[in-house]
């Protein structure tokens, strides 16, 4: 099994996306945001990070790399992809999925363990986990505020399309405290908070039997190899 | 200025011999007048005015370092075996390195950003943030983790909340940018800071022992070649520098003193020489610090076979306005300039292409023992570069003992009035809660990445931070900052050994073994012979602590003209502490998790 | 070099937080007087070359498609600037005068 | 309700990192007729009652002393745009007219 990671200039997050996937059982796979090749990968990450340093608008200005356009056409057949903060605006500046991201509610970057409950286990990157499982990972942006007009936060939350919802303290102020969401088909993930660190003991968030032991995040990529295997 | 010179025709070297009565800044420029005759005394004619903006850089006491040098030698002197041992590099480079072992090394450094932080806080602590990873980047690390030691005035003055926020955003944004944990810091309130805040930022680097690399320009042909930004108006204004009769006629230049900082630009740029490194394109790079070009081309030249060629107008510009001089000592940041062998240079371009990294090649190494620069086809430099770089002036500053220190340590708090009651005993105990260096830094430590690069081991809230360097062993370091400006105002040889102590014993708890020390040594102008007396006792007290503990000092900075008005600030050496660790799974945490651990309380 | 300016907003003060923390803030320095402050962004796009009605549609399209994000924001004018030095003056940088809305 | 619209700009000596990117970007897209880009603010400030020469004093201040930060940036207009519609319609946005500069 195959897994993508694409490095954008700016990318920060792209070896921990890596790792992560290793650490679940996949190949890492090093994709490069100039080249227009997505050598043979079967899922993709879009990692997290301020690609071109979040000027403009976060995730805008990569949303235009070359690579994005192979993106975009796996992504409409149906291959699994997941945007992880920066990775999560490019897909919305790519309107791979609906809605935008802004600025933090009160105005500053926020780093903290975050818990979240995850909404929807029917998507490529969530069935491992049991339905309204709560998890915490960690979450980090100063851009994560969730908005979209009331008639898109209607449909997805009618059709299940909210995956994740912040619990305990909505960090940026997203509407109806949305983490992350999915499209239709389920296939394409996007959230604000990071999986991919917490899959490793020692370097995860803090839980209430270990300090740093939390690997919550793992069960995002082992839900992708799942979804790989039995399609 | 009796002849003022425009961008097209700078003062020549040639003109400066046949004029060497012209009437020159150097007042205004920062230098004093015996510092003025001395230069025209090396080059046997006054300076020109492009001369003259490199000398006057040079030679401040920022890059100098002309009051602190006698002093300083002590870190290099008083050092036993076991102190050089695992020193692959001591101080003098842009940062030391250590031999942490199986193959692999850690450099680290920490250094000052104080003034800029008060001017434009975001853009000043930003740019610290930036400066100090740029000199670990130069040695052929891969930078893996930041922190910032603060000190700010007092909390409930109305301009405290400026510059705190504005330093703490700055921070926040390029190290968060830039992908580098932060892994801990200090943070400080007191009046004495109130209009000098200081900005002391650290960065931690790792690689590979055969990765290591040291700045020079060796081999005559190779090419020197500027990368990263383009340079610009930034910091001209800055340091010690420019005054309004100085070079351009049309009345004065307006430039601000402040750098903008990008650190997606530093991303790039780290990438970018990291890959240089890797496929071996480059002989060395030299970051762009304070005196930017002027630092850059006379340190190289200083370090190598002594001869260099540059063509300034080949400098990439954003500001086509910019004069040869201002060229020469524009701060513009992510900024590197590197030395490339003739066959590498399309290596070297195609990798700086990949990365969208502008670069122009501006000249070459010579056996000529000259640093000589062109301005469109004329001579407007031709020195020895040591005499830039190096040989700068030294002082033995006069010293004398603050007459008011014996009355201060004997008002001891055994004088205090001790609480009798219950009450007053609550009193003082909320009391102390509630003070801002006692509370809680969450609201700092929240605004700083901590998990990217996905190895911080240790970071807030526990006492040192630490980092996995080696994903299959577990080897690893950690570090803390430390240091106490009440303690040094009281004594600042005891000041500078409790803070290595403090940092010391920070390391020591998190299981890691110390073997390095930095520092940033934060004190008032080096012209009122109280601060000088200060400086020398902290220094003289941290080299012998540092013998005693035998961990050697790699590197660190000196920050003088920390005062408002005449006040100076509490003397305030911040140490820095590097420990490593052979497997960070066996890291102790600060925090007690486990029902039915013992609680011992150690020392007296 | 005649420059073009893009002025681009955010839809509604909803999506505007900056903008809701500046007035927030006026509140509080009690200049209550203004009911609202919303903050987009002026982009000055230097063209090389004389502006054609050709550059101007391009500029037009990469308003819509590159400098806004129109599920968050609106491009609320482009108009040309011609020559225009580089950066004004400090001191003469505030002109008050009463213009149209675009 | 009348607005008044305050234009801050990075001073033209200062890098402008985001102009820098999204200037960048456009040459990566082939759109080289662009040699440069920059970006700075706009506000727009609803005014409770008429816009009084006190008002438009007041604004001037505010737009100095914080809409800016003169060591970076400069105030490049202040204009009144009197009975806005709160946001313009999207179709309608992209008027293209020929102004002179501030
Ligand atoms: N400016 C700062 N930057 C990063 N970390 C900081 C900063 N200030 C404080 N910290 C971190 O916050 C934690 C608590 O700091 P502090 O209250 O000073 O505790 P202590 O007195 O135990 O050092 C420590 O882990 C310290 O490293």
């Amino acid at each position: 099994m195959r897994i993508g990671v694409i490095t954008f200039p700016g990318s920060l997050d792209d070896r921990d996306a890596q790792r992560a996937v290793r650490l679940a059982g996949a190949e890492p796979v090093a994709l490069w945001h100039g080249e227009h090749d997505l050598r043979g990968v079967d899922a993709i990450v879009l990692p997290g990070g301020f690609s071109y340093g979040d000027y403009l608008r976060c995730g805008a200005i990569a949303s235009f790399s070359p690579i994005m356009a192979e993106v975009i056409d796996a992504a409409n057949s149906g291959m699994p992809v997941l945007g992880i903060c920066n990775g999560f605006q490019m897909l919305t500046e790519a309107h791979l999925l609906p809605g935008g991201l802004i600025r933090n509610e009160l105005g500053s970057f926020i780093c903290r363990d975050q818990k979240l409950r995850v909404e929807n286990v029917n998507t490529a990157w969530t069935n491992q986990f049991e339905a309204g499982a709560e998890i915490t990972i960690p979450l980090k942006n100063g851009e994560g505020g969730f908005i979209a007009d009331a008639e898109t936060i209607a449909r997805l939350e009618g059709e299940g399309q909210v995956a994740f919802r912040y619990l305990e303290v909505n960090p940026n102020g997203s509407i109806n405290d949305i983490a992350g969401i999915s499209n239709a088909r389920g296939n394409i993930v996007g959230l604000m908070p990071h999986p991919e660190h917490a899959t490793e003991e020692g370097f995860g968030p803090d839980t209430a039997a270990a300090m740093r032991s939390g690997v919550d995040g793992l069960t995002f990529f082992t839900s992708a190899i799942h979804a790989l295997i039995s399609a | 200025m009796s002849t003022p010179t425009t961008v097209s025709a700078a003062d020549t070297v040639s003109n400066a011999a046949a004029t060497p009565d012209r009437v020159q800044p150097f007042g205004a420029l920062g230098l004093k007048e015996d510092e003025y005759l001395k230069i025209r005394e090396i080059l046997g004619r006054r300076p020109t005015s492009g001369e003259l903006a490199m000398y006057s850089v040079m030679w401040s006491e920022h890059c100098s370092y002309k009051s602190s040098k006698v002093y300083l030698r002590q870190f290099g002197d008083k050092v036993s075996e076991k102190m050089k041992k695992n020193l692959m590099v001591g101080m003098g480079e842009n940062a030391g390195v250590v031999d942490i072992g199986d193959g692999w090394a850690v450099t680290f450094k920490i250094e000052s950003h104080n003034h800029p932080s008060y001017i434009e806080p975001f853009q000043g602590a930003a740019t610290g943030v930036g400066g100090i990873v740029r000199d670990i980047i130069s040695m052929g690390a891969r930078p893996v983790a930041v922190m910032d030691a603060l000190r700010f005035g007092a909390i409930d003055d109305p301009d405290t909340a400026r510059v705190v926020h504005g330093v703490v955003a700055g921070i926040s944004f390029y190290g968060n940018c830039l992908g580098l944990p932060n892994i801990g810091g200090e943070t400080w309130f007191d009046s004495v800071y109130q209009a000098n805040p200081l900005v002391n930022a650290l960065a931690v680097g790792v690689l590979r022992h055969e990765d290591l690399h040291l700045a020079n320009a060796r081999g005559v042909g190779n090419k020197v070649v500027l990368f990263g930004a383009r340079t610009g108006g930034d910091g001209i204004g800055g340091a010690s520098i420019l005054a309004s009769d100085s070079f351009s006629a049309g009345g004065p230049t307006k430039r601000p003193a402040v750098q903008v900082g990008d650190p997606f630009a530093e991303k790039v740029l780290i990438e970018c020489c990291l890959e240089l490194f890797r496929d071996k394109l480059v002989e060395g790079i030299q970051d762009l610090g304070a005196a930017g070009i002027s630092c850059a081309t006379s340190e190289l030249a200083s370090n190598g076979d002594g001869g260099m060629f540059i063509e300034l107008e080949k400098v990439l510009l954003r500001d086509p306005t910019l004069t040869a001089e201002e060229i020469l000592m524009s701060e513009s940041q992510e900024r590197m300039m590197a030395i490339v062998t003739p066959e590498k240079l399309e290596g070297f371009l195609a990798v700086t292409a990949k990365w969208d990294v502008e670069t122009s090649v501006l000249g070459e190494v010579t056996d000529t023992g000259r640093l000589v620069i062109n301005w469109h086809g004329e001579e407007i430099v031709n020195v020895e570069p040591r005499t830039v770089a190096v040989d700068g002036p030294v002082y033995n500053r006069p010293v004398a003992y603050p007459a008011w220190i014996d009355a201060l340590q004997a008002d001891s708090t055994a004088m205090l009035p001790r609480a009798s009651t219950p009450d007053e005993l609550r009193a003082q105990a909320v009391a102390l809660l509630g003070s801002p260096n006692l509370a809680s830094k969450d609201w700092i430590t929240n605004q700083y990445d901590r998990y990217v690069m996905g190895n911080t081991a240790l970071s807030f809230p526990d006492d040192g931070g630490m980092v996995r360097v080696d994903e299959e062993t577990g080897l690893g370091f950690a570090v803390a900052t430390d240091a106490n400006g009440r303690f040094s105002q009281l004594d600042p040889y005891r000041g500078a050994q409790l803070a290595l102590a403090e940092a010391f014993r920070n390391v020591a708890v998190t299981g890691a073994t110390p073997v390095a020390v930095s520092d940033c040594l934060n004190f008032g102008s080096p012209e009122n012979p109280e601060v000088m007396w200060q400086f020398s006792r902290a220094v003289e007290g941290l080299s012998d602590g540092c013998l005693e503990l035998e961990i050697p000092v790699t590197g660190g900075n000196v920050s003088f003209y920390n005062q408002t008005g005449d006040v100076p600030i509490h003397p305030t050496p911040v140490v820095a502490v590097l420990g490593v660790i052979d497997d960070v799974a066996n890291r102790i945490p600060s925090g007690w998790q486990d029902e039915g651990n013992n609680i011992y309380l150690l020392g007296i | 070099m005649p420059t073009i300016v893009v002025e681009v907003m955010p839809k509604a003060e909803l999506l505007d937080p900056q903008g809701k923390a500046v007035a927030g803030a006026l509140t509080r320095l009690g200049k209550t007087r203004f009911s609202a402050v919303r903050i987009g962004k002026r982009f000055e796009v230097t063209v090389d070359g004389p502006v054609t009605d050709e550059v101007l549609a391009e500029v037009t399209e990469l308003a819509n498609d590159m400098f806004s994000n129109s599920v968050i924001e609106d491009v609320v004018s482009i108009t040309v600037a011609p020559d225009v030095a580089p950066a004004p003056q400090p001191d003469l940088a505030v002109s008050v005068e009463t213009t149209d809305a675009n």
